[in-house]
């Protein structure tokens, strides 16, 4: 599992590019921050009013005024800025913010998303999660390809209720790379060496596979 | 025409039973420590807080649900508390759960006067259900409503006596929404300044939303996750 | 006629109270500024984005950067804030302006306000007056009583297009003072020195007279 | 990652005909003066000028009017300019008049993703012909809809080349809620600095809602009506 976590971290650090504003979500997207190389000039958006996260601080700088939207202590990266929550937001919404990267529970054929509560558990909170769907550019999913069952999270349609509908363009599983196209769910990558049925008999969605892994597997 | 008052004691007075209250802050970052403690001691009942979150058991608005003050939760995270949880399942309390962005703009919306304005999150997901929605070249958009507070608990860094403020880093957050969406607006800071001391270029909230100026003794500034980077 | 403007000035003054925040619309409203007593704390709002106008500068001392909303070179007060435009009629739409002082070329008894187009004449546009006339906790409307022709510029309803309807909180003219209540318009005041009949006589709308007038006339 | 481009000819370019620019700026004060005179040079037409004012008849956005490459103009208050009344007397240019609070609610509502918002300015006047509403607490208001622009055009004081920007005195303005409405948006300012010697408190303008930042030379920066203090 600590394997699988760290190849979709390093995959999905690849989807960021120079100059982008990037939004990560709390948890396992969080993580990704560290891979991004130094080449790359990305601001990170805190979606509680921070432009240009930067590391965690040094024991003893830590901040109280100065968080993430998980709530840990962070810092301010060179040229960042502080905004309120409104304008965080009119980022988001706006179309400003280029890529979102969230963490998924459930992800459908249609590009579905669920990732915020579970019937007859406590519901928490959707924080600012739905609206990141919305409003980002571009909105990469991770997660794991099943679940601890075995049982894939990559449906055919979401059985949990949803933060978004048809919002995910791409989705980052241990196991493989989906695309959401106006044609449907496509197979782009294949990222635990396995086959295209190996991972038909690990989801549950209905996907095509694009060209370029087609040939290669007519290839091999 | 100094809006320096007299205690928090004197100012929460404002807040009455069944009142709706907006309170600023993240998490437990950039909260009205202060006057959330003297409306604890007051008692007042059956509010209906507006916050991004709750608190934590003992510290911040979970103060109010310690000593069942409130009747309704208006948020859009409130995992961060157990007292909030067991009320909740009990069933004394109500809790709205409300996506950030646009919980941020229904405040922003209350302070401007826009009833209502339409936005394309949480469409197809539960908290649609029961709105009415709208297409906008071709997209559908919920339509959400503004939040007033009858009073709004605001935490700054700097204040002078006309009321203006000013915020620090991410203590920020939702305080300046706040500020302007209250009817009567109290504003606790850490240091009061004179008038005039504070760049009028760079005024975080204007005087004309602050009615009551009071200044912190003490701030706590709980941390809830330290976070600090490997040597 | 100077003498006209003269007493609707001084007596529109007599409106702004200690601690208020205010916007005098363009032209003869922005006149009373220098007529608000000096013990009187007083923000006046530029709806350009100017909370706290001050006075002109001194020659040589003016900034373009630094205009009210008539486009004129001001200064700003200590205790000032500059504010964008959408912050500024936040302000005003929000209720958060406590008296706004506009000019009038219309009034009707339903508190109707005209004051923006002339059919068949070039429209130049409302500007902020819409906005401010929905917006200020309470609107004042300064006008001359009659026209150049003589006809009364207080109607039973308004001929020109509006610019908000039952809007008006006050009336202030050379002749008289109104008030627009959930009874209806009623006389407040008489300015001029005539009574009761005479302004009978200059207005076409329909109005009730307040007890205190009736009385101060009844014993004259 | 500099967003310092190479002249305001060429960031003009962006702009096509028939699209919609926004400007900032209110009467003369605050305008994208090198932006708006590279665009009359470029002679680009039948554009959809958004902006509280159109210029003065030789200055500003009057450039525009006068080269005729206006085709639509969506303003509050256009009456500093005689081409403007001509043409728009001849049929040649259609003028929406918008209230300035709806004006600037509308480009702000663009900038963040709000398509309609409901406002009570403008009820029961020829502007609410033919619009949608709405009662909120027994209050009618009209349904307006967002402004974005293909391109925003912007004046800043000072502008980091990561594209932060500050904003001066009242010539702040429309200016930043024009950047955030721009599909595209062009800063020019007064002064470039560092990044990180703006200080991240006090931006105006986050650097995402800039695309291209420019030094212009010169500003004239016009005052419309001077008036001074009896001495």
């Amino acid at each position: 599992m600590a394997n699988a976590r760290e190849k979709i971290i390093d995959r999905a650090a690849q989807e960021i590019e120079d100059g982008m504003n990037v939004n990560l979500g709390i948890g396992m997207p969080t993580m990704i921050a560290d891979r991004i190389p130094s080449s790359k000039h990305v601001f990170l958006h805190s979606e509680n009013g921070l432009l240009g996260i930067g590391p965690y601080p040094e024991a003893g700088e830590e901040d109280a005024d100065l968080i993430n939207a998980g709530k840990e202590t962070v810092t301010a990266k060179k040229g960042a800025s502080f905004i309120d929550n409104a304008e965080s937001f009119a980022m988001i919404r706006g179309g400003h913010v280029d890529l979102a990267i969230l963490g998924g529970m459930e992800v459908s054929e249609q590009g579905d998303l669920a990732n915020w509560m579970i019937p007859g558990k406590m519901v928490k909170g959707m924080g600012g999660a739905m609206d990141i769907v919305q409003g980002a550019r571009k909105l990469v999913i991770i997660m794991t390809h099943v679940n601890k069952q075995g049982d894939s999270k990559v449906r055919s349609a979401c059985d949990l209720p949803l933060t978004g509908s048809k919002v995910v363009d791409r989705l980052i599983t241990d196991m493989a790379v989906f695309d959401f196209t106006d044609e449907g769910m496509v197979l782009k990558e294949i990222l635990d060496g396995s086959d295209v049925e190996s991972v038909r008999e690990k989801t549950e969605a209905d996907f095509t596979v694009d060209k370029s892994l087609l040939q290669k597997e007519g290839s091999n | 025409m100094t809006k320096l008052a007299t205690s928090f004691k004197e100012s929460v007075r404002k807040i009455k039973d069944g009142d709706t209250v907006i309170a600023g802050g993240f998490g437990l970052s950039g909260i009205p420590e202060n006057a959330i403690m003297a409306l604890a001691e007051q008692g007042t009942k059956d509010l209906t807080i507006v916050s991004n979150n709750c608190g934590v058991d003992d510290w911040g608005l979970g103060l109010l649900l310690q000593n069942r003050q409130i009747k309704k939760m208006i948020a859009s995270y409130v995992g961060e508390n157990k007292t909030l949880e067991s009320q909740y399942l009990n069933g004394e309390l109500e809790v709205e759960l409300v996506p950030q962005g646009t919980l941020a703009e229904r405040i922003r919306a209350g302070g401007a006067g826009i009833p209502g304005f339409y936005t394309p999150t949480g469409v197809g997901t539960p908290i649609a259900e029961g709105k009415e929605y709208k297409e906008f070249n071709g997209k559908t958009c919920l339509l959400e409503e503004a939040i007033v507070g009858d009073v709004a608990l605001v935490k700054a860094w700097k204040g002078d006596t006309y009321g203006n403020l000013i915020y620090r880093r991410t203590a920020r957050n939702f305080n300046p929404l706040v500020a302007a969406a209250g009817k009567y607006t109290i504003a606790e800071v850490e240091e009061v300044v004179e008038v005039g001391d504070l760049d009028p270029n760079y005024i975080h909230t204007p005087s004309i939303y602050v009615q009551d100026l009071l200044k912190g003794e003490t701030y706590e500034k709980r941390i809830e996750k330290l976070t600090v980077r490997e040597a």
